[in-house]
């Protein structure tokens, strides 16, 4: 798989004991991506990341409208294209080949990028190493010292779409929150993340602080005591 | 000027002068232009710059002249790949020069450059490593990037047809930096996979004029 | 959101806003979308600003609008036509407020508001008139002009061709200002000569994506 | 006739009385035009400005290559239209119905002016007012208190092209000089004139100054009488 933007094979595995309040334990990643499409607006014109994120799109019901947008040019993408139907001229961003549907319209680099950073995109889903409680999203580079940096469309991404989802696990491997007070990875794009799916809850961004929307074999008042920021429940 | 129809891609690459920068087309596979960059690596051309979204895959194409040592400098969006490790190899080894550009920004600095816009505020990258050193400016509450236009002295681009005054179009998701490269270079040479007679082409589906082609060469012909 | 096939004209342009910038398509007649510009003089907005390439002519379209006093200020390139009285006239009371801007500058300031560009140096324009009270730079050893983005609240434009999806396709030099417009405004609305079922048209030549347009009426179901 | 940009139906009549010293006396505007028409390069991308300008199509050789742009949107625009072949769709910059030649090509007005913009065509003739001794071109805006402003393309043309070429009697109705010291019309641009053409005269703008390249019915001497700046001989 190639990876011009998204970090997803950096993302570990979900953990899948299940949690102390809740039968429905920690999700697993198809789990993430199940949410993240039922919260995708009918006829949504919508940008998949590379990697985790592209899954959204199986989890999308028919009739859902949603046309997905792919930046190397091209609106109404279709899914993977197999056998036969493989050319190498029609691929996604990821360089996967894929097909079109009908309706779809083709355009170069800079129209594609225009309709991102010119937010007519509704939602674009990405990847994350970090989250910070202001918005601020880390995506592209581990700030590793001998780290090849490499940017692909991510900081496009970041600032260009209406709503911009995260899906990410909440914690590394080590147990260490990615759900932070401030990012310490490099940042991609300042204040654009408006909501996170993780495997243990959904947070919204909002100018009054990290809400808790749903969670998963866990409580809020659990999650603040693994996570080093505030929580405010829904609707408090 | 008129549209030169080559022979091959040795006499569509011809010219390229030592210290050049090339423009070279393509997002993945889709849309480069092999056979144009495969007759560089003959030509011989040396100290380039080269603006691309990737920084070579494997041993062939752009990885084969990274790893020729022609290559001073890249200007890219994505050069780390599973298997850039020609790239990678030289760059650890301070042998090239990076300059990373977010996707849509390198596409709109071409894109200013063939369009005669001197600079842009732009929000990609506002408040990153990217946009250190660089000048900003808050419009409208929100953070912006001066962004300078990048040209090239080449352009090598893949597109899919071209008539034979060189009006071009593409196919599916290889056109991406085709026409945006063809507007921002002083010669700009695409590889084609037929060349069709004046007329052919519907004059309302052109995606490159004439105008911006100045060598075509149909693949094959190498 | 998904596009929104219009019964008539009037469904076309509801809502518009007292207030509103509204961007009006054509070049001369080319492309000009006179069933909406109808339909919003029956709507009955006011207090509007328009930016459309020219201010009218004759007594019909945007002159009719123009002569209802419903529009506050023009934002255009070239107001002044042999038959432009109805223009002439307003703006000779000081009934009617007037921004000239030249031809290309226009074009790209909507093009910028649409790209999410927050501003950009033009060499248009520099040393005259009209960069008064505008901040300049040398770049390049060129002078350029600040220019910021131009947006419309609603957009009216005339295509060709639109598929139930709403992607459209333009006719000739019709196409014009249709394309750019319609990435600039919150609200885009196209009158089309004819509505053919989604995939009818071929995804290489779709001029104006779906993404960008909001509702879609056929000529002729006024 | 529509102007959206040029002055051409404010330049006086030619004068027909032949010149003092050569039987080729001041040139009328078809012969201007021939002029202009003989020193387009072969294959050029040019755009003739509305009025005066537009005729120099007229006098292009049959295999001159010449491809015409009308920043209205296309390239390879063809003669004007008549008869059935009108089409409302289908003008040029001057809003004249006009025809499509082999491998025209169409495309909008952002990406037309960037074409220009970007320096892209080779040459642009423009009618005027004035030229200064500098190259500065007023064409657009008598300066009268009354007067409505219009521009339209005129600016973009101005600064867009490799070389732009200007068409105009060299002397007003009233017989004051169009090449001038100093504007004091309001500039189209500043320093964008290359080569100007009139009716006594051929002028290069230059560095150095303004060199006359050839004249009719006149001498350098002469002109340099009735002009007031310093005139210098081709190859001087």
């Amino acid at each position: 798989m190639n990876t011009d933007r998204s970090t997803a094979q950096e993302v570990p595995a979900p953990q899948d004991t299940p949690g102390p309040q809740d039968v429905r334990g920690p999700l697993g990643q198809d789990d993430i991506a199940a949410l993240v499409a039922r919260d995708i607006p009918h006829g949504s014109f919508v940008n998949l990341g590379i990697g985790r994120p592209t899954s959204v799109a199986d989890h999308l019901p028919a009739g859902s409208g949603v046309v997905l947008h792919t930046e190397n040019g091209m609106l109404n993408m279709g899914p993977a294209a197999r056998g036969d139907a493989v050319d190498p001229d029609l691929t996604n961003a990821g360089k996967i080949p894929v097909t079109e549907l009908p309706g779809s319209a083709y355009f170069h680099h800079a129209d594609s990028f225009a309709m991102m950073r010119g937010g007519h995109l509704d939602v674009c889903v990405l990847g994350a190493f970090q989250v910070s409680a202001a918005g601020d999203l880390a995506n592209w580079h581990t700030g590793a010292p001998d780290a090849i940096p490499a940017v692909g469309g991510a900081m496009d991404l970041a600032i260009g779409a209406k709503k911009v989802f995260v899906m990410m696990t909440l914690f590394t491997r080590t147990g260490a929150p990615k759900l932070v007070p401030r990012c310490t990875y490099p940042l991609t794009g300042q204040g654009c993340a408006d909501r996170v799916y993780t495997d243990h809850a959904v947070f919204d961004v909002t100018p009054e602080g990290v809400v808790v929307r749903e969670t998963f074999g866990t409580s809020v008042d659990e999650l603040a005591g693994r996570l080093d920021l505030p929580l405010l429940p829904l609707g408090g | 000027m008129t549209t030169q129809l080559c022979a091959d891609a040795d006499e569509a690459v011809a010219g390229i002068e030592d210290g050049s920068t090339v423009l070279v087309g393509g997002f993945g596979m889709a849309g480069m232009p092999v056979a144009l960059i495969d007759a560089l690596i003959r030509q011989g051309a040396k100290d380039l710059t080269v603006v691309s979204n990737n920084a070579g895959n494997g041993d062939t194409g752009l990885a084969a002249l990274l790893a020729e040592g022609r290559v001073r400098k890249v200007i890219c969006s994505f050069p780390r790949q599973r298997d850039s490790y020609v790239f990678d190899g030289l760059y650890r080894a301070d042998r090239i020069e990076l300059e990373v550009v977010p996707q849509g920004s390198l596409a709109e600095r071409m894109r200013a450059a063939g369009a005669g816009i001197g600079a842009f505020y732009c929000p990609t990258g506002a408040g990153t490593l990217l946009a250190e050193g660089k000048e900003t400016r808050v419009i409208d509450g929100r953070p912006h990037v001066l962004e300078y236009p990048i040209r090239g002295d080449v352009a090598l681009i893949g597109a899919h047809r071209a008539d034979r005054m060189g009006n071009l179009v593409y196919r599916k998701t290889a056109r991406n930096f085709g026409p945006v490269m063809a507007t921002a270079a002083t010669t700009v040479v695409a590889q084609v996979r037929e060349i069709v007679e004046t007329g052919a082409i519907d004059p309302e589906t052109v995606v490159t004029p004439s105008i911006y082609v100045d060598r075509v060469v149909q693949e094959g012909t190498a």
